[in-house]
């Protein structure tokens, strides 16, 4: 049937747009998330607040009592405190401390979590039994309560802070890791790895764990989050991060009594800033863990 | 000599109360370039038989006998390892989405190296992929870049990578479009041309089973009840569970509606089989013995062996 | 099902072992001298040993450990050095102000977000539906004591709709008869409305505050499983067999999303549990969490450590009651898989 | 005038301009078993979501009209009123696709007071009554079941219970037993046979098998891309298809295909034929859009270069 010429021909084709470039995907994402842009944009903010912020403003410790409760104004943004310390100042140089302590909380939790949990997950039996049975004992704690005994325990320093959050957060990296790894190691791949002569533990680090890391990845920008809340919250009640260090959960410790007398500049700003803050990590978060679907 | 010889093959799933029989005595013989298709409903243990003689499941008892040798239990050792692959029924998740094809295919090449595959490795990979119908563009995608087909094809090259003597392929063409499909077979019957590799074909699917197999074997509730060669087996059905299940799969012959035989029921639940035959509840040839006896498989011809004292 | 209860009690129980260990570790054995830093920082070497001497903490350490997994086995959870009271006595005394507090915040959180679930669900791809979940960022970004302090500003000083943040009840009000120890409940049952009514508008601002955050976990949780549910194949059955959009809502989604939602409503209840410290001490509310602050300021290690336990004991319980209300709400849990031929 | 009647449906995805099925038509007569078959990508289930109107977010109806006995169900909105009850569906994952918190029972006797004014224990017995009426011993017991207590093959004689309880015209049945074992398949295949016989409606039977066609179908019709690309009557199939695309899926069935021919699926960018790259027989008038033509009085094809055209 039919000869040689009219098997060849060219195909003709409806408009086919050009591949997008990575930037242009990206643009486009933002564009239909409206919500994931926001955090975005937010984010930038902060970060850019962290990163530059304190090398444009004051010394966040410099007292002047001739400027002692002195409302918003354009010289003070943010108002001053009762020893006449600038707000905007201490706030900025808040964003820093906050953020890196947030992070790094994040990092070392899901660095320790993830291991823990592929190991768990993937190899079963006793050992995945104990690390079950621990993290149960451990989640039984809300964790805000578990990084206050731990750090009201140690002496109060701005690293035992770190180590108690974290510890707080680990079991639920290891939960999320774990639960993962046990769907990965089922898939088929797994098991041609083996066949492809990989032993236990390359299969697991180099196969499996790749694979079971997305839920911690996309989670750990939720558990930023959480942890600046954590860190504030325990510095608002003296614990851990101490006066007068520029902090905005100390900040706002300080300023709880003026609200009564009406100073509310002094607990509003460092407030709103760990909300923002927070925000701009949780819009992100719930995009990238699905919750927008 | 048979490359692989199976002797009263058991394996249960849990223990005590919950105890599930998924093989329940198998007997097999496999010759170098031989292909033996091995067919059941689901739940039927083809794919628990098969993962045990990868060596991805331990048995609970039986010989696994490879060159006349009893591998039960060390098929992960290096000197078998290579000798033994399988192909496995879903082509993405049989690729790890996160390796570029290149990748894939040098693992087996360096972690299986015997001395025969002298060649430099990225020399056998090329050739590999070539002779499973794939250029070198290939080398540099990822699984997620490739049609399920490709993908199929490009599983079947990482058995091929450490020369196995065997290949279980565990339904590889069942969630492959009907055209796909056809390339995979013929492309496996290609392949078997040109390195006499022997395949343990295990599907549900007979049609694809008739057009590759050289002999069939046929398994109900983790137990061969008839084993022989293709054309008889389809021509001449003689176990009447084999005959049910033959009469059951739709043809394009529209011809064949005369005789058709629909069985009783579904399979029954492995944890409470009756004494005696485990067909017996579905069959139609039901006797006194087959309520109390076990019937084994008994020869029947000099290519065929029947479970079924009703045609013995 | 009785199996099935039965392994829940026992792993709850090892639970409860495991978190007294926990809990004795970190309070005794991370701390290099236990009993310098129970005496705080200005006390001298006499007070030191005094102390170690009540408590014992010279004994070796496997003794102190047995005194007192005994002594939680018991229900007793330790002296308070503050107080000098029992811990469990203490406790149990301010639980009910804690409890009424949760147990309202948890009620108008899941009313709130359940009801906004539901509805961002149904509006998928909405401007409603992204309003709710703009709502449920900045529910779960808020920091409580800061939204604390906004409300006590806002509500109590500058517009005075609501008392300030002293106690459960106004100074010189009479607390009513003790029946459950929810001041609210308890005024209707000695007849005294007006009771109930001051209860209700000291209870306002902090119930307001706690369930504004946790709204947002319900809302998040109820609206993603909705969604799922949703999309299932067998809302897609009941659609094609024309059942009405409003039985598949909440007969068909909201009942199949209701596993998930109980595990998250059980979380927040946990969190509330201990996490009201913050809440609390603004709203100075006589509650177990203030008396975690109180001992924490005064650095009552032996009462902070018991707070610790209790709120993990009872933890444990809430998680094993909702394990059961899974088996109620799901015939999968509760009946297993038994195949009817 | 046919019971059933879908004509030119055209449905596309949000975003994209090439629409996923592209002029479908096709037609049931009252008590005939039309089969859609193709691959995947072939556009069959999305056919049966659009005549439900239960096309996924994102996915809509552009143009076509779905026809009961002549009376048009589309709304001018592109929604489809499904005249609930004259329409029912079954579909692939028979286990999923029941309520897992709800007895079966109950799910049936709901399908039924849908459509008939019964009191609850009204409607429970003739739920029971209908649960034996597709074939499943003890209904009552089963009734109480979930659908976890039941087998796939159970479940899915549920569904048709559900399905046919309010005496549809038109059953919807998508790939009702690729999930089945084949035994069972065969079982499912006897009670819809028969169910039709009874009942006297029509059907629309989505399969990929081409065996399964011949074994169940009146008629089939033969789609790719989107497209209907030939339909005939079943019997046919096998040595009257005259499609270049319905030739070569028989071939790959029943003779050896050259392996090392390049895997490629469905293009819907083509503009004309989207089975012309693809297709031995192509030329150029192949980047026009073929229309589904009769052929025969029982016969229709879209294709430019089918022989009768050619001679």
């Amino acid at each position: 049937m039919g000869d040689d010429d009219a098997r060849r021909f060219d195909v003709q084709r409806v408009y086919v747009p050009e591949e997008q470039t990575r930037l242009g995907r990206w643009l486009a994402y933002m564009r239909d998330n409206p919500l994931f842009t926001i955090g975005v944009m937010l984010l930038s903010i902060f970060l850019g607040l962290a990163v530059i912020g304190p090398y444009f403003v004051g010394d966040p410790l410099r007292t002047d009592i001739a400027a002692m409760y002195s409302p918003p104004s354009t010289e003070h943004w943010f108002g001053t405190d009762e020893y006449g310390r600038d707000i905007f100042a201490r706030s900025v140089h808040a964003a820093r401390l906050d953020l890196s302590i947030g992070i790094v909380i994040a990092l070392v939790a899901m660095i320790i979590g993830s291991a823990v949990g592929v190991v768990s997950g993937y190899f079963g039996g006793r050992v995945d039994e104990m690390v079950m049975r621990l993290t149960d004992i451990l989640l039984a704690f809300p964790g805000f309560v578990l990084a206050l005994i731990i750090v009201a325990a140690l002496d109060e320093s701005i690293l035992n802070v770190v180590i108690a959050v974290a510890a707080a957060y680990v079991p639920y990296f290891i939960r999320l890791t774990r639960a993962q790894a046990l769907v990965e190691r089922e898939k088929e791949y797994a098991d041609a790895a083996r066949l492809a002569g990989n032993g236990p533990f390359r299969t697991a680090f180099r196969h499996v764990m790749p694979n079971s890391l997305r839920p911690a990845l996309v989670s750990a920008t939720l558990v930023t989050g959480w942890a600046v809340l954590t860190v504030a919250g325990l510095a608002f009640l003296s614990v851990g991060i101490q006066p007068p260090r520029a902090e905005w959960g100390v900040m706002v410790g300080e300023g709880a009594g003026d609200i009564i007398t009406g100073e509310w500049w002094t607990s509003l700003f460092p407030g709103g800033m760990i909300v923002l803050a927070v925000m701009a990590f949780h819009f992100i978060g719930d995009d990238l863990t699905g919750t927008n679907t | 000599m048979s490359l692989l010889e199976v002797r009263e093959l058991h394996k249960s799933f849990g223990r005590g109360a919950d105890e599930i029989p998924a093989v329940r005595g198998v007997d097999l013989e496999l010759a170098p370039g031989e292909t033996l298709g091995l067919v059941g409903e689901s739940g039927c243990g083809k794919t628990t038989l098969g993962r045990m003689i990868v060596g991805l499941s331990a048995p609970t008892s039986g010989q696994i006998l490879f060159g006349g040798e009893d591998v039960a239990g060390r098929l992960h050792e290096p000197r078998y390892r290579s000798r033994v692959q399988m192909v496995f029924q879903h082509p993405q998740s049989s690729l790890n989405p996160r390796f570029r094809v290149s990748t894939t295919l040098s693992e087996p090449a360096r972690l299986l190296a015997s001395e025969s595959a002298g060649a430099s490795s990225s020399e056998s990979i090329r050739e590999t992929l070539r002779l499973v119908g794939l250029g070198e563009e290939y080398l540099s995608r990822r699984s997620g870049q490739l049609s399920g087909g490709q993908q199929q094809r490009v599983a079947i090259a990482r058995a091929l990578m450490s020369a196995p003597d065997l290949i279980v392929l565990d339904e590889p063409t069942s969630s492959l479009d009907q055209s796909i499909r056809s390339r995979i077979i013929s492309l496996l019957k290609d392949i078997q041309k040109s390195n006499s590799v022997s395949y343990l074909f295990i599907s549900h699917d007979l049609s694809t089973v008739r057009r590759i197999a050289h002999r069939v074997a046929v398994m109900y509730l983790g137990r061969i009840v008839e084993i022989s060669e293709t054309n008889q087996l389809f021509d001449d059905p003689k176990h009447p569970y084999t005959k049910a299940l033959l009469s059951a799969v739709p043809t394009l012959d529209p011809k064949k509606d005369t005789e058709r035989i629909i069985l009783e029921g579904e399979t029954p639940n492995p944890t409470q089989l009756p004494t005696g035959c485990s067909f017996q509840d579905r069959c139609s040839l039901v006797h006194e013995a087959c309520r109390t006896q076990s019937p084994s498989l008994a020869n029947l011809g000099s290519s065929r062996q029947v479970e079924c004292f009703a045609v013995q | 099902m009785r199996n099935y209860l039965l392994r829940r009690i026992a792993t709850s129980l090892l639970t409860i072992l495991g978190i007294a260990v926990v809990v004795f570790f970190i309070v005794r054995v991370l701390p290099g001298d236990a009993a310098a830093v129970r005496a705080g920082p200005y006390a001298n070497q006499e007070l030191i040993d005094r102390i170690a001497d009540k408590y014992g903490l010279n004994d070796p350490l496997h003794i102190q450990f047995f005194d007192y997994i005994g002594g939680v086995a018991q229900g007793d959870l330790g002296i308070s050095i503050r107080t000098n009271q029992g811990v469990t006595e203490e406790l149990l005394d301010r639980l009910p102000a804690s409890l009424e507090l949760a147990v309202y915040s948890v009620l108008l959180a899941t009313a709130v977000g359940v009801s906004l679930g539901i509805l961002a669900a149904h509006r998928q791809h909405t401007w409603t539906d992204r309003l709710a979940r703009v709502f449920a960022v900045v529910g779960s970004a808020m920091a409580l004591f800061w939204l604390g302090l906004l409300v006590t500003f806002f509500f109590a000083f500058r517009w005075g709709w609501f008392p300030g943040p002293v106690d459960r009840l106004a100074v010189g009000s009479e607390d009513p008869r003790t029946f459950t120890g929810f001041y609210t409940i308890d005024g209707i049952l000695s007849g005294r409305l007006d009771i109930t009514l001051e209860a209700f508008h000291y209870l306002a601002l902090p119930v307001f505050t706690l369930a504004f955050v946790l709204a947002a976990p319900i809302l998040k949780m109820v609206r993603s499983a909705m969604i799922e549910t949703l999309e299932s194949d067998f809302v897609r059955t009941a659609n094609a067999i024309g059942v009405p959009q409003r039985q598949i809502l909440f007969v068909d989604g909201f009942r199949n999303a209701l596993i998930p939602v109980t595990t998250t409503i059980g979380i927040v209840f946990g969190f509330m549990l201990g996490g009201n410290i913050l809440v609390e001490f603004i709203f100075s509310w006589p509650g177990i969490g203030r008396y975690a602050f109180d001992a924490i300021t005064t650095r009552d290690l032996e009462a902070l450590q018991g707070f610790v336990v209790f709120v993990g004991i009872m933890y444990v319980f809430l998680n094993m009651a909702i394990d059961i209300a899974y088996a109620v709400i799901d015939p999968r849990i509760r009946l297993g898989k038994g195949l009817v031929k | 005038m046919s019971l059933f009647e879908a004509t030119g449906l055209t449905v596309g995805v949000s975003g994209s301009p090439y629409p996923i099925l592209r002029d479908v038509d096709f037609s049931v007569e009252p008590g005939e078993i039309l089969a859609l078959v193709g691959e995947s990508g072939s556009g069959k289930t999305m056919a049966a979501l659009a005549v439900m109107g239960l096309l996924p977010h994102g996915v809509t109806k552009t143009a076509g009209e779905v026809r009961i006995d002549g009376r048009n169900l589309a709304r001018p909105d592109g929604s489809i009123d499904r005249q609930v009850g004259q329409i029912s569906m079954i579909f692939q994952q028979p286990v999923g696709a029941l309520n897992p918190t709800m007895r079966v029972g109950n799910q049936v006797a709901r399908a039924i007071q849908i459509n008939q004014e019964l009191d609850r224990s009204a409607a429970l017995e003739a739920a029971i009554e209908m649960i034996g009426y597709v074939g499943i011993p003890g209904p009552e017991r089963v009734a109480k079941s979930y659908p976890h207590q039941l087998s796939g093959g159970m479940c899915q004689r549920i569904m048709i219970a559900m399905a046919v309880s309010c005496r549809p015209r038109l059953l919807i049945a998508d790939e009702p037993t690729t999930a089945l074992d084949v035994t069972v398949q065969a079982q499912i295949f006897e009670l819809i046979k028969s169910l039709v016989a009874e009942i006297g409606c029509g059907v629309v039977f989505i399969t990929h098998d081409l065996g399964a066609v011949v074994e169940m179908a009146d008629r089939v019709a033969v789609m790719y891309g989107g497209q209907v690309m030939e339909e005939l009557h079943a019997d046919r199939l096998l040595d009257g298809s005259k499609h270049p695309y319905t030739r070569y899926l028989l071939e790959s069935i029943v003779r050896e295909v050259d392996h090392r021919v390049e895997d490629i699926g469905v293009d819907f960018t083509l503009r004309g034929c989207r089975f012309s790259h693809r297709c031995l027989l192509a030329h150029s008038r192949c980047n026009d859009f073929p229309t589904l033509e009769w052929i025969a009085h029982d016969h229709r094809l879209s294709c430019f270069a089918h022989p009768l055209d050619r001679s």
